[in-house]
């Protein structure tokens, strides 16, 4: 079935165009949701938040996107139920708004990292799973400077119980609690993780574990 | 001829020679006005100008069909066929990074990113060649951070992925380092090309991207300086790059240009306003009439002078009809960024400078910019101060040699600095900083662009001739290897003062090696860069002509990597002899290798015929697991380099090496292949493949699980080795 | 007039940063020095001179503009 | 005792990180917002009781261990 989706874009975004490509490979419709903009949440089936360094990434990774007019759409979009991913910068502005609980900070080791990361998926009844099984090992590249996610204690406790830890890593590579790599709402429509499964499609590029998310 | 005081003073000032001075007044026939000046202290430097190379430019004048004569454009173009095409420029920023290293690496990064999407490309490949002094040397541990920083955070910020380079490390760098950037932009079918020629009579003259403040006032003619001891203590308005700024600058550009809004377009470069005015003009062969009260600025108290010479950064100049300023400027207002009138072109060839409606000054543009300065610096000629007839072998223990190399680091890949480089943003990379070439898959064709950086500082300390012939053909090897037929060169010449001479021979000597390699293999040589004066307090750098090299191979599919991946395989060595020394071995007791060259091998007709040995494999239905070629260090270093995931080797089945020490003699050029099919059938092909070219093809082990066997006198403890390789330099401070 | 607004991590947090710039510090000798946090501050022009009005806006700036984040950050306003 | 170290970027150079938080804020509705800079805060614990010597043990810090960028920042030391 082809879907709707609606990539959202804004100043600084840079994985746009690379999940468009990866979204319409797969016989789907892209849009892209520009930042000022609010949109009509029934015109789209899916929303993705791609990576990249919106608003410069300053102040904190995420923050300045998260109070933009398109994220007013995004969040009634999700109050409908409706599926959204949220990749490595787009994880950060889905929890800077507060859609995903926790936040994401600096890698432990304070450098940028690049790499790829073995991943353990948790959870399959996301919007985001495909024709994957549960502990199943994938490989999927990182390349992200604040990936160490944190929550409360009492936020983590709820995250296990409630089987929201959707990804974690082999080999922790930033220091993230529980090794966190992913996590999805209560509800498993809305899906944040580090990794990019956009970089990770044909053999050439190393993996094709992208393949189990769309 | 006895000059006043107080013009020896402005002289010094604006770092201008009486000679220049001489000059400048009898082009103007008259004595420069205050505002003229700046205008040509800044475009008469060494850095705009090239005054003491460009005799010598000349020499890469060498085209081919694929490669368009592109008449002094930002970046050199290459037209890869099928509608596709690419520009690519190398770019040094070797002073403002030893200042600041963080600032000066990230304004290079942007600096050439815009010399690139100027001309309506789009980024799609990052690399750069870094030389770094001793890690113990003052602030050299701070500077190596700085830079690596720099580099990542601008480039990740950007969306570039950065794919490849490569980091030297040696003393004659410690108190100056080299950062040089480059980067590839690609054009497809549906992309129109932008040039910086200005014209059309009443075209409006119009300044996008970030405000202008008082950043690198005087930059320019920093450059061409040498360092002296008070650098470190002045506060310079050091350039800050704003990456985010710089991706919205390429989204308005593309777009715009796209739009087809854009008669000219032209990055502010070194000198800013100044340049990037005087060139599109002079260029063009028009005139322009511009307001300096215009300007965007972050300070309102700068002067006539600042603005003209300020370096912010993140600002173009474009040249567009009147009839499209409208929808231009809803363009960057779109991504947030001022786009406003300063002028118009004007038919009169003169560059009319307004302050309000005060005219500043009416000048040629011609006059500062074609009628420049040029020098013919004295030089001699290249006399090969360490070739022999014949080679000793220096005398040493290998287990030694490699505790040692690993001690100083020499063996260790920089991981720490290309694992903060985002190497896949773009979706494109198919190798990236594992291995010795980058690719990218193209994306209307899916064939695969590769790149590569050269010049081994060792080589060059050796022989300027030589190091500078490797600098090209090193690179371009690699690249065979892995199926890529090299298109085209582009160059960033680092070194010392030009005034000496024998940097200038060694410059010369440099350039004439360089031309002749890249018409040899006919992949001219399509742009590039100097920097002269990498000299702090009369010590000069090693002279390092560093390279980028783009290839092309035709899909990016089963490339083979550079390290061992399965154990009990065949080690195979392909080797042609064409110069011998011991840079690797000599480099730990400090001393310069002297070199054995047998001029009667045809070296290009060896990389030419690697590039088709993968698809000749596939042919003879033959699988081969890894190919690298040999580095310095020979087969000893390479085969160490290659042991990766728990895969070492044994060397001791070759007997025909008496001599141990020969593992470790620097042989160029050979390459390493790695398979897992019969022994006798593999060196029978190859051999037939590579016959005539007089080179040898021979097995020299196998590959071993977690095990490093030099010979049965020689094993290195393999635990202990995949420690300290893969070790970050973390332990150093980094 | 102009406020600064001082935005600590919270205590809870581990400050990688700061352990950072610690250990760095005691290792070029400054051998005083028990523990380091860092931080960001932001200085705000706001084109009112009541001091009041302007913190009120500073807050709001902080609580619905996004400015800090509850879960991770600390904030103190000072008034320059 | 505590010492706070505000480091700011130096009024000629270019801020990044300020102008796009301004430029945000500004877009959000802010619009008494005229200026907006960030830099960074460092709070610094020293076991001494002694505030000069402590001042001047972090000014030390400062400029001989590198706290600080003397190209980029001016700084100002905050007795809390
Ligand atoms: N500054 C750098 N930036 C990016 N990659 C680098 C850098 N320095 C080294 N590398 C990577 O490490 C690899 C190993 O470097 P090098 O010593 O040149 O060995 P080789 O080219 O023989 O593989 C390079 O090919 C490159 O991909
Ligand atoms: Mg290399």
């Amino acid at each position: 079935m082809s879907l709707k989706v609606g990539v959202a874009r804004f100043l600084g975004t840079n994985c746009d165009e690379d999940v468009t490509k990866w979204v319409t490979s797969k016989s789907h419709k892209a849009d892209y949701l520009w930042f000022e903009n609010q949109f009509n949440v029934s015109d789209y089936d899916m929303v993705i938040v791609p990576g990249g360094f919106s608003h410069g990434d300053y102040l904190r990774c995420g923050a300045l996107a998260a109070q933009t007019p398109v994220m007013k759409s995004i969040k009634e979009f999700a109050s409908k139920g409706k599926p959204i991913l949220g990749i490595c910068n787009g994880f950060q502005i889905l929890c800077e708004a507060g859609l995903l609980p926790g936040a994401l900070l600096r890698n432990q080791g304070l450098k940028f990292k690049d790499e790829w990361a073995l991943l353990k998926v948790n959870q399959t009844k996301t919007a985001f799973s495909k024709d994957v099984e549960k502990n199943q090992i994938i490989k999927l590249p990182i390349a992200h400077g604040e990936g160490n996610y944190y929550a409360e204690a009492t936020t983590l406790k709820k995250l296990q119980e409630n089987e929201q830890i959707w990804l974690t890593y082999e080999n922790n590579p930033n220091g993230s609690l529980l090794n966190i790599a992913g996590i999805t709402n209560e509800q498993k429509n809305i899906c944040g993780l580090m990794p990019h499964p956009e970089r990770a499609l044909f053999e050439w590029m190393g993996s094709q574990d992208g393949m189990y998310f769309l | 001829m006895i000059l006043d005081e107080q013009l020896k003073s402005k002289l010094k000032t604006y770092r201008l020679s009486e000679e220049e001075y001489e000059l400048m007044k009898s082009l103007l026939g008259r004595d420069p006005k205050p505002v003229e000046w700046p205008l040509f202290s800044a475009l008469w430097s060494e850095h705009c100008s090239y005054k003491s190379s460009k005799v010598h430019l000349r020499k890469f004048s060498y085209r081919n069909e694929r490669t368009p004569d592109m008449d002094g454009e930002n970046a050199g173009v290459v037209d890869l066929g099928y509608g596709e095409k690419i520009a690519f420029k190398m770019e040094s920023h070797n002073h403002p990074s030893f200042i600041e290293p963080v600032q000066g690496s990230a304004t290079g990064v942007g600096g050439i990113l815009r010399d690139i999407f100027t001309m309506g490309a789009r980024p799609i490949m990052s690399a750069n060649y870094l030389c770094f002094g001793e890690v113990n040397a003052p602030q050299m541990k701070y500077l190596m951070n700085g830079v690596a920083k720099g580099i990542s955070s601008y480039g990740n910020c950007v969306g570039v992925p950065t794919v490849t380079g490569q980091t030297n490390i040696n003393a004659r760098y410690n108190k100056n380092i080299l950062v040089n950037a480059l980067n590839v932009g690609y054009f497809g079918p549906d992309m129109k090309m932008a040039l910086s020629k200005a014209k059309g009579e009443k075209n409006l003259v119009v300044y996008v991207g970030a405000k202008t403040g008082r950043d690198g006032v005087h930059g320019a003619s920093m450059a061409s300086e040498s360092f002296d001891e008070d650098s470190e203590s002045k506060r310079p308005n050091v350039q800050i790059g704003d990456p985010f700024f710089e991706k919205l600058l390429i989204e308005a550009c593309l777009e715009v240009l796209k739009k087809d809004l854009v008669v000219a377009m032209q990055d502010m470069g070194a000198a800013g306003l100044t340049s990037s005015s005087f060139e599109m003009a002079s260029k063009g062969q028009v005139g322009f009439v511009i307001d300096l009260k215009k300007v965007p600025l972050r300070d309102s108290t700068m002067t006539a002078e600042d603005i003209l010479l300020s370096e912010s950064q993140e600002r173009m100049l474009l040249i567009c009809e009147p009839k499209n300023l409208e929808k231009l400027q809803n363009e960057f207002k779109k991504w947030s960024l001022d786009a406003v009138v300063l002028g118009e072109v004007q038919k009169d060839r003169k560059v009319k400078l307004m302050w309000g409606v005060e005219i500043l000054t009416e000048i040629d543009p011609d006059l500062i910019v074609e009628k420049a300065p040029q020098y013919k610096r004295p030089y001699s000629k290249w006399a090969y101060p360490n070739r022999v007839d014949s080679l000793t072998s220096p005398k040493f223990e290998i287990s030694k040699l490699v505790d040692s190399k690993l001690q100083s680091f020499k063996l260790n890949q920089h991981h720490w600095i290309h694992n903060q480089y985002d190497q896949r943003v773009g979706a494109r990379t198919a190798m990236a900083c594992e291995s010795s070439v980058a690719f990218a898959r193209l994306d209307h064709s899916g064939r695969g662009l590769s790149l590569a950086v050269g010049c081994r500082p060792e080589v060059m300390l050796m022989d300027a001739e030589i190091g500078a012939l490797d600098a090209v053909y090193y690179p371009a090897f690699q690249m065979a290897i892995k199926g890529a037929e090299t298109l085209a060169v582009t160059d960033c010449l680092n070194f010392g003062n030009p005034q000496k001479n024998e940097i200038m021979s060694e410059f010369v000597a440099s350039v004439e090696a360089i031309a002749d390699a890249a018409k040899k293999l006919d992949a001219p040589v399509i742009s590039g860069n100097v920097s002269f004066y990498n000299e702090t307090l009369g010590e000069n750098i090693i002279s390092t002509p560093a390279t980028g090299l783009v290839g092309l191979r035709e899909t990016v599919e089963n490339l083979v990597p550079d390290s061992f991946s399965n154990a009990f395989e065949n080690i195979i060595l392909v080797q042609m002899n064409w110069v011998e020394s011991w840079n690797y071995v000599e480099q730990t007791n400090n001393r310069i290798s002297k070199f054995k060259q047998n001029a009667n091998l045809n070296v290009p007709a060896f990389i030419k015929k690697c590039v088709g040995l993968e698809g000749w494999l596939k042919q003879k239905d033959k699988k081969i697991s890894a190919i690298k070629a040999v580095g310095l260090g020979g087969i000893g270093a390479t085969c160490l380099k290659m042991s990766q995931n728990n895969i070492g080797f044994d060397l001791s089945y070759d007997l025909s090496l008496e001599d141990e020490a020969n593992m470790f003699k620097d042989v160029f050029y050979s390459f390493i292949v790695v398979t897992g099919e019969k022994t006798d059938e593999m060196l029978k092909l190859l051999k037939s493949y590579f016959s005539d070219l007089g080179v040898d093809v021979k097995k020299i082990g196998e590959t071993k699980n977690e095990e490093i066997i030099f010979s049965q006198n020689t094993k290195i403890d393999f635990k202990k080795f995949q420690k300290q390789f893969s070790k970050d330099l973390e332990a150093a401070g980094l | 007039m102009k406020l600064g607004v001082k935005i600590m991590p919270r205590e809870v947090i581990l400050d990688t940063q700061g352990r950072a710039v610690e250990a760095s510090m005691k290792s070029n000798g400054f051998n005083t020095l028990s523990e380091c946090r860092v931080g960001k501050y932001i200085e705000l022009t706001l084109s009112t001179e009541d001091s009041a009005a302007a913190k009120t806006e500073v807050e709001k700036m902080l609580k619905e503009g996004g400015l800090y984040n509850p879960l991770i950050e600390n904030f103190e306003i000072q008034l320059t």
